[in-house]
């Protein structure tokens, strides 16, 4: 460190790596990961979301896991909060996973197809 | 660095460190491993949680959930359902005495609701040898404000402004003391930190040095700057091995970032540190004694004047300060006086840390505004008294505080209302009493420590603690006099008056407060040779009660010195008081509770 | 300058100056153990409080200094009681041996109290109980009845400079020793007996010869016999025989003496003195009258400035002897037996 | 000394040389630490690690006798540097540019060959001394006791003179006078070639004084001094001798020659007891001790102090005034003395430094001379304001190795000195017994590596010889001497100056060279 400048960089960067502590942040993404979402391969869900959120460096974007959500029949399933905004998604793939990063938090836009509301359609 | 989906924080301090909680550290990561979750979550040891009672700890974010006395068995178990699934093991986390339920979140405790952390801020939350993680918590912004926008006049102002008082002892004006200092003629001048911790039970120094020693080093490089020094040392004790393990690691991670040592991150300011290691002397908290010991001199008392401020370690300008006070310099310089002087009362502002203990629940470490009432404290924060017991008094300030009953309980804590108690803020020891303490059993107690610490160096203290020490025993082994009572007191107050450093002067407190509040106590113990809560051996009495007495004869069998005495089935039985060595077997062998300890 | 009241008496003194430095200026005595001008002040005694108005405890006047506008009480109410209480603590914790203990007449801790009526202490319990040192040639530590003042340990690290006593163990159990409790013998003790002059009480003690009480002795003031410092003493004198030499304050020895100025003195009472003068008959030294010492004496010089002139006489004088006998000695030769042949040891 | 010993105590750097000061001047020992302690800066030059080493700044531990080529090479390093004080060299003093060239060639490399110390420590150590706002010099007779000596002090002198450090406080080249009234004997006019207050006798003036002083008529012609007094009784010039309160066959060098001589020569001896020097006396008068009787001592400070009497004298003694006088008298020298008093009174008629000295004024302490009248404060510092001949006078001088040295039967060099517990001859300090528990016998200091080529082990007996004698002495195996230097103390008459050389002198003051003797040793069967 030679600079000013160079701590408050060291400093924005390391503010990330610690953001877990401080609670949830406005973005969850939630897994349903009990013995019925393992079985769906949950994991691989995770793991795939955690991946492409790594990939891009999405730092807002908090992953847990709950129990059963309720409707085994659709699991591997998340549920996305932004704030006081809920979106479910289902029979998840891990790629699909991926592109519910890209699409829906990178770009914004809801990936329709695997909505609850539409897939039960 | 890779992002996390869960930080697994575990205590890392000497009080979980001795309940294994390294060794759950490595179970931990290796049960990640296990099921492939290393890359999700990330495991952290950190410095203490302040719940010492309830350790080893463990804290799952984000969630916030709480596992209090982890053993390495609960591992498997947390990882396999919290970490895998996300499912809280509810039986495994903190249930806060009085509460039905276990808290989901270390935010719904009740031991931190009321608590504000402003010096243990980062305790438990980073880990203390990771130097990015102290800097993501805004480490060294305060230090680099200090450097670029502020002169040292500023500074100085800034703390005197915020109100902030000396968190060791006597609470003298910080930013007076920083100003004395600045203006100390003299071509070289220190700053030096307190952080030998002799009051038994109190450790809010260690847990800043174990959890977050950063601060340290960056409070010291303000306060050098402030005052014009360019060279620190940090007295700490050499029973505090991780305090100064972590230290060490601070210091030399400044170092190698430009944090301390020439020419500060380019600003043309130099300071740097060292660590020395005392040999764990109480009278070497006192300011005189520990420059003293510093210097490689027995560590006694000097009188004052001349002040650190002006003759100190090598007879240079000193400042010093304890860990506790330079823990909150930086969140003063980053949030402005204003910020600090908004809390806490008139004349005590800011947050004081309290290391709770005794007759209470939440066993602890806990920082709390200034005024927060005793009664808030203790029943709050500290759970209240375990087992049903009432309250009887608290004392605080370490060993020579005085004890505070409960009609003083609704007192807001602050460092006039303590003195006009008899007690004193001191280093912010806290230990709570209850029905079952015997006050003068109490005093003699706390005796025994500053008779043992006495540095000897001046007569009052030297020989009138023995003295006193003396009085109280005479008088709990019920061979005491009414006017022993007045003697004791009228000692305790030439000692307090008389004596040369603040060890003496406060050593009699807890004797003064003592009488004060609880002169009945004493004078059962001279008057009718009882002792009230039943503690003092000597005057112990175990009585049958004819009443309930069956006649059975299980006591007398028991008895070890065959002193009880009677016919089986035909008389109640009697125990010799002059033979009885107060055992207590008759009591506990007794089937009809027909004996009585009183 | 500093203004003060003591007593009601206006005191002004330099800034800097002590409380007790101004009290001496107008006369007012305040006890002491522990001070002494040449050390750091340290207050360890505390016998010397004095309440000084407004303060929150009583204050050292050996080391507190004089502020302008204070109000000091050297005798006050509060002040007799905190001594009384700290004489009766020391008493507590000290023989009442005075009728046997050397120091008696010389003791602080009797004169005190006697000043402040305290007959016997007024607790019971532990008191100290130490071996008593005497490995030193010429002076015993005992530390049964030693009061901690501190004198010796700071005469010996601040003014002697020899740094051979320290304090040990804290608490009640402090006491005075050496480096690891070696002993003064094993320790770097010089022996010049610096500490045993500043003993306020009989801690330290001479070694005795004979038998002698402080208020037996006359005592007068000299100048040591030893090497050129030319330190300031007093000789101890009781029938007609040095009994102890202790030194005087200021001059050019500060209060200091050497273990030959301090102890070395038996010489004067030595049974092997000359007391009769002695002439040579048949080879042998034999005692004689000073007439007839004389006599041999003048006769010779007679003799020899007749034969071979007085330049054949030589003497040597004395650098041990007064300023007076070498002035008569080189006046003897010079005026009397006519030669500049005088000399003395200065060259070696 | 031509400062107070309280004022020394105050210089910024203080250089002792040739000064076993914690021994042989213990008071001023402990105060001059003490002085190191609060931050003065030490520099100490001594053949030995004594005491003081441990304290010293630098510390060179030169070869006995070669102080002179040290204090040129130190004013050499003062000059390179600039260190000089210019101004009072141009207005006070004269022969500097003779002195500048010549310890030109004294260079701190030339001359660490021959006090065998390193280069660098001989420049720090004039850079200390130079630099420094007051320095002081304090020296003893580790200085004088050289063939060398008078030559060695005049280059101290050159020194403080080359520095300003002459006549101001914290200044001065300040001996040490090694007995209670060497300053009070010389300032007597104990001394072959001066009267009291060293007025020449070969000053006719001077001898005019006196001679109306005293009534009589005087010599002109300088006397003998106590070694040219020893050769004179060899060849028969000196038939008697008085020995007053002295113990030549202990103090004086070469013993056996000493002793012929007393055996030879009708002598009186005037002491305390039947010393080593009594013993071969023809008459001995028996003296009072300093205690029992009244007058002055003159301190190393030059302060006349009082001595005052305590006790009668044992038997038939006699204060030694009274016994001078009473022979003076049988001489048929009428004047009578009923006091010490009255002594001195005549002593400060005809001492000028004495003028304003009395009785009355040194009740209650000392007055350091010169004191010319009764109103006088006296004078603590000498040379304030110019040297007392009006200018310093540099002297350039040449090292010159001691005659001693270069035997190749006599390898090593043996040097003396004091002991902290004994006293000159012991007449005195070997009356304690505890004295001489502390410091029973006489022994000579060997280094390690030394011992062990000779087979020596701490305590063994061994042989010393030089030209002049040998002794049998126990061997005290010690780093504190190098390992061709060896010590002995000279309070034993199984000591040093049996060994000790007593022909050759110092050209000026007679002084013998008795801090270097050639010898040899060898272990005893």
């Amino acid at each position: 460190m030679k600079t000013f400048a160079e701590l408050e960089a060291i400093r924005k960067k390391a503010q990330k790596d610690v953001r877990l502590r401080s609670g949830s942040g406005d973005v969850r993404v939630v897994v349903g990961m009990d013995n019925c979402g393992i079985e769906a391969g949950a994991r691989q869900i995770t793991i795939a979301l955690m991946d492409e959120i790594n990939k891009h460096n999405l730092q807002d974007v908090t992953v847990t896991q709950t129990e059963c959500l309720g409707a085994c029949r659709l699991e591997p399933m998340l549920e996305l909060y932004e704030g006081e905004k809920k979106t479910t998604y289902v029979k998840l793939t891990p790629e699909l996973a991926r592109q519910i990063v890209t699409e829906h938090l990178v770009n914004g836009k809801t990936l329709k197809s695997q909505t609850i509301g539409v897939f039960e359609r | 660095m890779e992002l996390y989906r869960s930080h697994v924080l575990v205590c890392g301090s000497t009080g979980c460190v001795s309940s294994d909680s390294l060794k759950i550290i490595d179970l931990f990561n290796k049960e990640l491993e296990k099921h492939g979750l290393e890359k999700e979550i990330k495991v952290v040891q950190t410095g203490c949680f302040g719940l010492c009672e309830a350790g080893p700890i463990v804290i799952v974010y984000p969630e916030g959930s709480f596992y209090s006395q982890v053993k390495l068995d609960d591992v498997p178990r947390i990882t396999e359902e919290h970490l895998l699934k996300g499912l809280i093991v509810h039986d495994l986390t903190y249930k806060e005495p009085g509460k039905k339920e276990a808290s989901d979140s270390i935010d719904d405790m009740g031991f931190y609701k009321k608590q504000q952390r402003v010096a243990l801020r980062n305790c438990g939350v980073i880990d203390p040898e990771i130097l990015k993680e102290y800097i993501a918590y805004d480490g060294y912004a305060a230090l680099a404000k200090v450097l670029t926008k502020m002169s040292p006049e500023e500074v100085v102002e800034t703390i005197k402004a915020s109100g902030l008082r000396g968190r060791g002892g006597g609470g003298f004006p910080t930013g007076l003391k920083w100003e004395f200092t600045s203006k100390a003629e003299g071509d070289v001048k220190y700053v030096a930190c307190n952080a030998d911790e002799g009051d038994p039970g109190a450790f809010m120094d260690r847990s800043v040095l174990e959890g977050d020693p950063h601060t340290l080093v960056e409070s010291m490089t303000i306060a050098a700057y402030a005052v014009g020094a360019n060279y620190g040392f940090v007295y700490v004790r050499a029973e505090y091995p991780i305090a100064v393990k972590r230290l060490q690691i601070a210091i030399d991670q400044a170092r190698e970032n430009d944090l301390l040592g020439e020419d500060i991150l380019g600003s043309g300011f130099s300071f740097d540190m060292e660590i020395r290691e005392g040999a764990g002397a109480f009278v070497c908290g006192e300011e005189t004694a520990l420059i003293q010991s510093i210097e490689g001199r027995r560590g006694m008392p000097k009188v004052r004047p001349p002040f650190p401020a002006n003759k100190g370690i090598f007879d240079k300008p000193t400042l010093l300060n304890n860990v506790e006070t330079f823990a909150n310099i930086n969140q003063i310089i980053l949030k402005g006086a204003d910020w600090f002087a908004g809390i806490g009362t008139e004349k005590s502002k800011g947050t004081k840390v309290f290391a709770l203990g005794g007759k209470i629940n939440n066993t602890g470490l806990l920082e709390i505004p200034m005024g927060t009432t005793l009664q808030e404290t203790i029943f709050e924060v500290g759970g209240g008294i375990p087992n049903g017991k009432a309250f009887k008094a608290v004392q605080t300030g370490g060993p020579s505080g005085g004890c505070i009953p409960a009609e003083h309980l609704d007192t807001p804590i602050d460092y006039e209302n303590l003195i006009a108690l008899g007690s004193m803020m001191g280093s912010g020891g806290m230990i709570v009493m209850d029905e079952d303490n015997c006050m003068v059993d109490v005093a003699r107690f706390f005796l025994d420590f500053t008779e043992e610490e006495s540095c000897g160096k001046c007569t009052p203290c030297r020989e009138g603690i023995k003295r006193m020490h003396e009085l109280l025993d005479k008088i709990t082994e019920g061979k005491g006099k009414l006017q022993d009572v007045d003697k004791l007191e009228t000692l305790a107050k030439t000692i307090k008056k008389a004596s040369l450093c603040g060890l003496g002067q406060t050593a009699p407190n807890p004797v003064l407060s003592t009488i004060r509040y609880f002169r009945y106590e004493y004078e059962a113990h001279v008057n009718e040779k009882m002792c009230p809560a039943g503690v003092c051996q000597a005057l112990l009495q175990f009585l049958v009660i004819p009443e309930k007495c069956k006649k059975c004869g299980i006591c007398a069998a028991k008895c070890p010195v065959n002193c009880i005495s009677g016919v089986k089935g035909k008389e109640v039985y009697l125990i010799d008081q002059a033979k009885c060595i107060k055992c207590g077997a008759c009591l506990e062998a007794c089937p009809f509770d027909a004996i009585k300890k009183g | 300058m500093i203004t003060l009241k003591i007593n009601g008496f206006e005191v002004q003194v330099e800034r800097g100056a002590t409380i007790l430095q101004a009290a001496e200026k107008v006369g007012i005595k305040i006890p002491m153990f522990c001070y002494d001008e040449r050390f750091k002040p340290h207050g360890s005694c505390r016998i010397c409080v004095v309440e000084v108005e407004g303060a929150r405890s009583l204050m050292t006047a050996c080391c507190i200094p004089a502020a302008d506008g204070m109000v000091v009480q050297t005798e006050s109410e509060v002040v007799v009681e905190a001594r009384k209480e700290i004489l009766d603590l020391i008493l507590a914790n000290h023989p009442l041996d005075c009728l046997t203990c050397e120091q008696a007449g010389r003791c602080t801790l009797q004169d005190l109290c006697y000043q402040y009526d305290i007959e016997e202490t007024s607790y019971e319990g532990a008191r100290k109980s130490y071996e008593k040192d005497v490995s030193n040639e010429f002076y015993t530590a005992d530390q049964t009845k030693c009061i901690l003042c501190g004198k010796c340990v700071y005469m010996c690290s601040q003014v002697q400079n020899t740094d051979a006593l320290c304090f040990v163990d804290r608490g009640f159990e402090t006491h005075i020793g050496t480096p690891f409790e070696q002993g003064i013998a094993e320790s770097t003790c010089v022996s010049c007996g610096n500490c045993v002059s500043v003993c306020p009480v009989g801690a330290l003690m001479p070694k005795r010869r004979e038998k002698y009480r402080y208020w037996e002795v006359e005592k007068v003031q000299t100048t040591c016999a030893y090497c050129g410092v030319g330190c300031q003493m007093e000789l101890l004198v009781k029938d007609n025989r040095i009994v102890e030499v202790l030194p005087v304050k200021g001059h050019c020895n500060e209060g200091l003496l050497c273990v030959k100025g301090r102890f070395s003195f038996d010489f004067v009472n030595h049974r092997d003195r000359l007391k009769k003068p002695l002439i040579r008959k048949n080879g042998e030294l034999e005692e004689a009258t000073w007439d007839e010492a004389y006599d041999l004496i003048v006769s010779k010089i007679n003799e020899i400035k007749e034969s071979d002139g007085p330049d054949a006489i030589s003497a040597f004088s004395s650098a041990r002897g007064l300023t007076e006998d070498n002035y008569l000695m080189t006046k003897m030769m010079r005026a009397v037996v006519g030669t500049n042949n005088v000399d003395h040891c200065a060259r070696l | 000394m031509t400062n107070s010993i309280a004022d020394i105590q105050t210089a910024d750097t203080m250089f002792i040389t040739g000064s076993n000061t914690t021994e042989n001047h213990p008071v001023i020992g402990a105060q001059l630490k003490g002085a190191v302690k609060a931050g003065k800066k030490l520099i100490v030059a001594d053949p030995r690690e004594i005491e003081m080493a441990e304290y010293a700044d630098v510390f060179l531990k030169i070869k006995p006798g070669t102080s002179v080529a040290l204090h040129n090479a130190m004013m050499n390093v003062i000059i390179q540097e600039g260190l000089e004080d210019k101004a009072y060299i141009q207005n006070t003093t004269e022969g500097y540019e003779e002195m500048k060239k010549l310890v030109e060639k004294y260079t701190p490399e030339y001359v660490s060959e021959i006090c065998e110390v390193d280069a660098e420590d001989i420049r720090l150590a004039a850079i200390l001394y130079g630099e420094a706002r007051t320095a002081t010099i304090i020296y003893c007779m580790g200085i004088t006791q050289h063939v060398t000596g008078t030559e060695s002090v005049m280059t101290l002198a050159d020194m403080a003179m080359l520095t300003g450090n002459l006549g101001k406080a914290g200044g001065g080249v300040n001996p040490l006078r090694g007995q209670n009234n060497v300053q009070g004997a010389c300032d007597m006019g104990a001394l072959p070639n001066v009267f009291t207050g060293y007025q020449k006798v070969t000053d006719a003036t001077i001898v005019k004084k006196f001679e109306d002083a005293w009534g009589v008529k005087l010599s002109d012609q300088p006397g003998l001094t106590i070694t040219d007094t020893v050769a004179a009784i060899d060849d028969d010039r000196v038939k008697m001798l008085y020995v007053f309160g002295e113990n030549p066959m202990i103090s004086d060098p070469d013993t056996h020659h000493v002793e012929k001589a007393l055996k030879k020569a009708f002598v009186v001896v005037q002491d305390l007891f039947l010393t080593e020097t009594a013993e071969l006396a023809d008459v001995v008068l028996p003296a009072a001790a300093y205690a029992e009787k009244d007058g002055t001592f003159v301190n190393t400070e030059r302060r006349v102090q009082r001595v005052r009497k305590a006790v009668n004298a044992p038997g038939e003694a006699k204060p030694d005034w009274m016994i001078f006088m009473e022979i003076m008298n049988r001489l048929g020298y009428e004047k009578k003395y009923s006091s010490a008093e009255e002594v001195f009174e005549e002593i400060r008629q005809v001492t000028p430094q004495y003028a304003g000295i009395s009785y009355q004024r040194l009740e209650n302490a000392g007055i350091a001379w010169p004191c010319p009248t009764e109103e006088h404060p006296g004078t603590p510092i000498l040379h304030i304001g110019k040297p007392a001949r009006g200018v310093g006078l540099f002297k350039a001088i040449e090292f010159a190795e001691s005659g001693e040295l270069g035997d190749p039967e006599y390898p090593l060099v043996l040097t003396t000195g004091r002991i902290l517990y004994q006293y000159h001859t012991r007449s005195m300090t070997g009356k304690t017994e505890g004295i001489n528990n502390l410091a029973p016998e006489s022994y000579i200091e060997i280094n390690p590596k030394l011992a062990a080529k000779k087979g020596i082990k701490d305590g063994d007996m061994i042989k010393v010889k030089s030209r002049r004698g040998e002794v049998k002495i126990k061997a005290k195996v010690t780093e504190r001497v190098e390992e061709n230097v060896l010590f002995i103390p000279f309070h034993w008459s199984e000591g040093a100056n049996v060994l000790t050389n007593g022909e050759e002198f110092d050209q000026f003051s007679k002084i013998p060279g008795l801090k270097v003797t050639g010898i040899n040793i060898e272990k005893l069967a």
